[in-house]
């Protein structure tokens, strides 16, 4: 089992979604973040004072998968949150030892 | 004027002053977080140019000598005519129809939320506001149009129609949003605009008699009753065919009622405007339908609710005028024993409304697109049109 | 009617207007995030369904003929004899009287916020108000309970009392929220309510003068003062004894306030609105802990608030009222060198007040009960109403 | 005081109170999510006390005997000469001016949001008010600089200039935030509280002509136009010097103009509160920006606003007051043919309210802070005043 | 030391962390969140258009524990989050490798 | 690839976030939490009912990193998030097997 989280753009997140349905992706849950990275932040102005928005909001996926369909998932994600434009976001993978679905205890492949 | 007419007049304007921003609370309540601000600007915008627009110029366009019938002069350009305070009932008068003059474009923000140049509205308004407004204005009031012996009580024709269907023209230039549209991001801000546009509402038409009066009085419980009515109808379509009832769908209803009883509102009385305002209730909850079947994107229904509604009520008056309870020197409508000269002659009055701003609405809004252009860019529209627009986001820690 | 007082009872009705989305924003601010439209929308169906209501029927059962003791009857059905505007006197006072029909069963939502059925509420406004309502107002103004000399100035017992109790009656057919009561989800909506109920309180009491004179200024000023000096109490018993003064603290006291001087605002003068306030704050800042420990769900504290409040000020007449300062015929108060009648007079007014909203309302609330059912089902309970009934949520991107 | 007249002083205070609930959401609006609830807390706070203090003690200090040159008495000691409700007039006239008084020390609130102790805020209302205010009040108003010919209509001076610089000096002594200042939490609520404020306005300026005659209507024009003027000269400064306009800069433009209205609202006409508007919007544009530069942390802008906007609109009174407009008796500006004794004058009113709040408020925090203290503790600051201060958040679920 | 994540219904944040400070658990961080996946999303309807909401509100539960304990708190958290529905949620579980508190510096089992 | 994962004050935000961005941190996302620990929560009251509030706002803040810096970087994050006082939050570090950057599909220390 592997936790893939991706950051992307909230714009993206109907397509992102989507495409990953069409991937037979059955679950995500995801989390309304602020990013700070190469792209910068923007600058806001309230009566002329500058004020200096480092972070700006983003959108985290994260889908636990069976380790077969990892490149595939990473595939699509990389695909449809693209923009070409600095502050795409990222991807990242990690190990997951045990997965439960609280609803019926089921573990593993049968959890997800 | 006496003296509570005074009273009546400027506590009427001081409420349909506060409409305006009732109205930006409404809209800008029903659009998305990252465009709210540009939403209310649209509309702050409007208090802010208008009125130093109106007191310049427009009034004396629209209004003076009262003997024009096509269109007003320059003489009471920056009011010079007026030497002394007197009992100020002029001053009163041009104030309440000051502000009419500048909530009657912000009803088209709602039309074009989401994708417009600020730049663009900034030029769209002055310009609308003598090229459209004024001119209709005239006619309907004291010109030609009103002569001919059609009604509008409170801005029917001249506000509602008017600005519906020249929100159909901007929208027609403007294209469709480049993001799907999505759920208001705060009902309650949609529900505290809602609120004010009611309160405020009493002012703009009861204020209309400009004169403690019955007439006054019953335009005032004509408002009262065509808003619950019209809420009411919409809910009720809504509970029958969509399975429940919504608090946008009671607000709509509200402002539908309102919209159809303006023209309306001191020429009839009983049960004609729960009559009027259930009608349009229903009508305007079908209407905002059209735009998704005929694929314009009004964004924030105007034509559904303001043109349909405005029209509604407008004609509605060839049914229900009622003279006799006004003591009024006005023609009948068909329910009340007369014929079917004034129904035509609000067809008519609504038709020239019609062509003139549709066109020339069209007009401007070409000539900006073609120049200044009209279209807010792509990543503003993706990202949101307060910070690129306006340098600033609603919503902080 | 003269034309000042017409000019003061129409803006005064608007204001009364303006409450009831007020009083929504207070209780809607006061609930969850998931259940604020669930509030916004009882409210809001009040001024839909009753002003229909009141001009079909409403106004006809509890006014005309004014010279029967019980209940009115047909004759001014569809208000059938207004057949002129006249000088809209008699318009204006319909008028205002459907803003008091409207907001009153708007009170009760209160109570029941967070688990009753939309349907079954848009059944219950209508029966109460034609069981509980039209029969109480018309004893207690004009009928058997007015000419008793029992006081009532702009609806203590009528209406806050009434709603007090009735939603006591109500809460316990409903029985108990299933999940535990939360903090308000925007204190700020909450203050939006408070200052638009102050605001149009001053129309609601003052207004019902029913024209321009000094009993509609004193009036003015026990509005000011009580709301005040009662929001003032319920703060410093915060701060004594939970070692901090809270915003709500300070809304719900002006409120108690408000309640309190509505039926003792054109009798009583001097001191007396400062007095009258500050007990009804200390009263009700305590009584809002009664339902902790009795037991009963008054989700948003109208019996603590609404009952309490409008008793306390309702009996304190008897030791306010002040008929030398209004030049008035009604009974002085114990303080005023009146005896005890008046005081014997408040409370069997209001004995009788309570008596027949709790016995009715509770009546209703066992029907609908028993036929369309009253609670909203778990799963909605529990995952929002807004969604459930309304099929919209409040807050967006 | 004839009834219309009545009508229209009752709706002015009413309009009045409800700018106090405005200026906290305008100020609100602008805090940081974490303090909001202090920011309400410290304007309602106002409108809880200052009325009951203002009727025990106040009006009398403030203005009885009306002969007193520096300061009243005791004798309309909880308002005792009152012993019928008569015509109304003078009851409305003291809630008038109550409201006036509360709305005062309220503006001060926005410089030292962030970090005073609620305890502090809540004995400084009081002492401000009977040692600041009330003398400054009765000397302009009846007292020896009104009767010098200074003009002050709606308090410039008494009220804005007062509360400006005594926002300077209440924030020398507090000191700076401990944390940088951040965006506005909720740009739809000040917006919210700008509508309500411009909506109160009128009744604010037109109402204190505390007649409905020529003069209020002109002083509703003006408040029409400046507001206006000021929100557009505001945002063309920011769009050609920041890039963009802006909500905020709308919103204290529109604010800035009506501050700098309110002295001359009664003595101004045509063009004028046009020109004073669009000098106060370009005048306090810039003046915001000064605390940077000086280094004093005046949080939301009281000094640049209030201040300046008070300032610059009452020594414009000197260039534009025009008697003959009003056939009244004071003194023409030097535009209309007077000399500049009159703007000498203007300068003086508002160098001795300037001198007086300043120095008196100085002391007045230096003896709260060397005694129960000034400033919230640094994990209050920090962690927010709301729930350290008040026991509440602002937001929940 | 391992890292429990856990996404629950919102509802039920309460029982969750009351079962949890009654199994031991000291520290919880949670974030609200919304998910996608089996339940489906539901429709709302504003002027007669339907939007169709495909995410729905959940509630994300992290906590670093130790190695020891992770099938008891598991079995706490499938036992109270569970309400035999659809969309109850999921549990998995990742590897930490280590971990610091703050205030004090101290690592590992000491840090949690 | 390390994941390093902190749950700090809201208000040390910014100075944490300059500190990271000093120790060439490039990228940073930052979700707002709610944290339950030792700190204790806090009591609200409305109308004189108390509400134990048991969550307080934290945020958590995530980073993708080279193992390398793993050391500095939490060191920087102890040393600028700490004031001392009880509630300044964790860090905690978990392996990342693979990173993508959206925008160009580059993989591994390229990516970040
Ligand atoms: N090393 C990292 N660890 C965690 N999140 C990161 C990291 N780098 C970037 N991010 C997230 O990805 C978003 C986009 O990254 P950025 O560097 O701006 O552009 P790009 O993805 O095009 O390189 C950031 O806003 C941040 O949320
Ligand atoms: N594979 C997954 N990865 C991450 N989160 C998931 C995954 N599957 C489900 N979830 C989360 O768990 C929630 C419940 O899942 P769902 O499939 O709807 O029901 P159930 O848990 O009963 O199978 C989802 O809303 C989502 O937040
Ligand atoms: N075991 C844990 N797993 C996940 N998050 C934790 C854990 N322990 C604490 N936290 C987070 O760290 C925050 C601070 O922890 P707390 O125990 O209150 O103080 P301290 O960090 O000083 O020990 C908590 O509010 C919570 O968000």
């Amino acid at each position: 089992m592997k936790l893939i989280t991706a950051i992307i753009k909230p714009f993206k997140l109907d397509e992102v979604k989507d495409a990953l349905k069409a991937a037979n992706v059955t679950g995500i849950t995801v989390t309304e973040v602020r990013g700070f990275g190469r792209q910068g932040g923007h600058v806001e102005t309230y009566r002329g004072a500058e004020y200096k928005v480092d972070f700006i909001p983003k959108v985290r996926l994260e889908m636990v998968v069976e380790e077969a369909v990892v490149d595939r998932v990473v595939e699509v994600i990389v695909k449809s949150a693209g923009t070409g434009k600095i502050g795409d976001g990222k991807v990242w993978i990690s190990d997951v030892s045990r997965v439960v679905r609280i609803r019926t205890g089921e573990e593993g492949r049968d959890a997800i | 004027m006496d003296s509570a007419g005074l009273v009546w007049v400027l506590i009427s304007s001081a409420l349909v002053l506060f409409m305006t921003p009732g109205l930006a609370f409404f809209y800008g309540g029903m659009d998305r977080r990252r465009n709210v601000l540009n939403m209310l600007m649209m509309n702050f915008y409007c208090i802010l140019a208008v009125p130093v627009l109106w007191m310049v110029l427009g009034y004396s366009l629209a209004q003076v000598p009262f003997e024009s019938d096509f269109i007003g002069g320059f003489d009471a350009f920056i009011l010079q005519d007026l030497v002394t305070a007197g009992d100020g009932g002029t001053l009163a008068t041009i104030a309440f129809l000051g502000m009419f003059a500048a909530i009657t474009p912000a009803l088209i923000s709602g039309a074009v939320a989401g994708r417009m140049k600020f730049g663009a509205w900034a030029l769209f308004v002055p310009l609308w506001l003598f090229i459209v407004y004024v001119p209709i204005f005239k006619w309907v009031y004291g010109g030609w149009l009103g002569q001919r012996g059609s009604l509008d009580f409170a801005g029917g024709t001249a506000i509602h129609v008017n600005a519906g269907i020249a929100a159909l023209a901007a929208v027609l230039v403007l294209g469709r949003r480049r993001v799907d549209p999505a759920p208001p991001h705060s009902m309650p801000l949609v529900m505290i605009g809602t609120g004010i546009l009611w309160f405020g509402w009493f002012g703009f038409n009861a204020g209309s008699a400009l004169a403690a009066n019955g007439q006054a009085a019953q335009a005032f419980m004509n408002t009262f009753l065509a808003g619950a009515a019209a809420g009411l109808a919409w809910i009720v379509v809504e509970w029958l065919r969509d399975g429940r009832p919504s608090n946008l769908g009671a607000a709509s209803g509200i402002v539908a009622g309102l919209v159809a009883i303006t023209p309306a509102a001191g020429y009839v009385s009983g049960i004609a405007p729960i009559a009027i305002g259930a009608v349009a209730g229903v009508a305007c909850c079908y209407a905002v339908r059209l735009k998704t079947k005929l694929g314009y994107d009004d964004a924030l229904d105007v034509v559904g609710v303001h043109f349909v509604g405005g029209l509604v009520g407008s004609l509605l008056i060839g049914f229900f005028a009622n003279p006799t309870f006004f003591e009024g020197s006005f023609s009948a409508g068909i329910f009340y024993g007369g014929s079917t000269k004034l129904l035509v002659e609000q067809a008519l009055a609504n038709g020239v409304a019609i062509v003139w701003s549709f066109v020339l609405t069209f007009i401007i809004m070409k000539a900006l697109a073609a120049t200044i252009g009209v279209r807010a860019d792509e990543q503003a529209e993706l990202t949101g049109l307060d910070l690129a627009l306006h340098s600033e986001t609603a919503y902080h820690d």
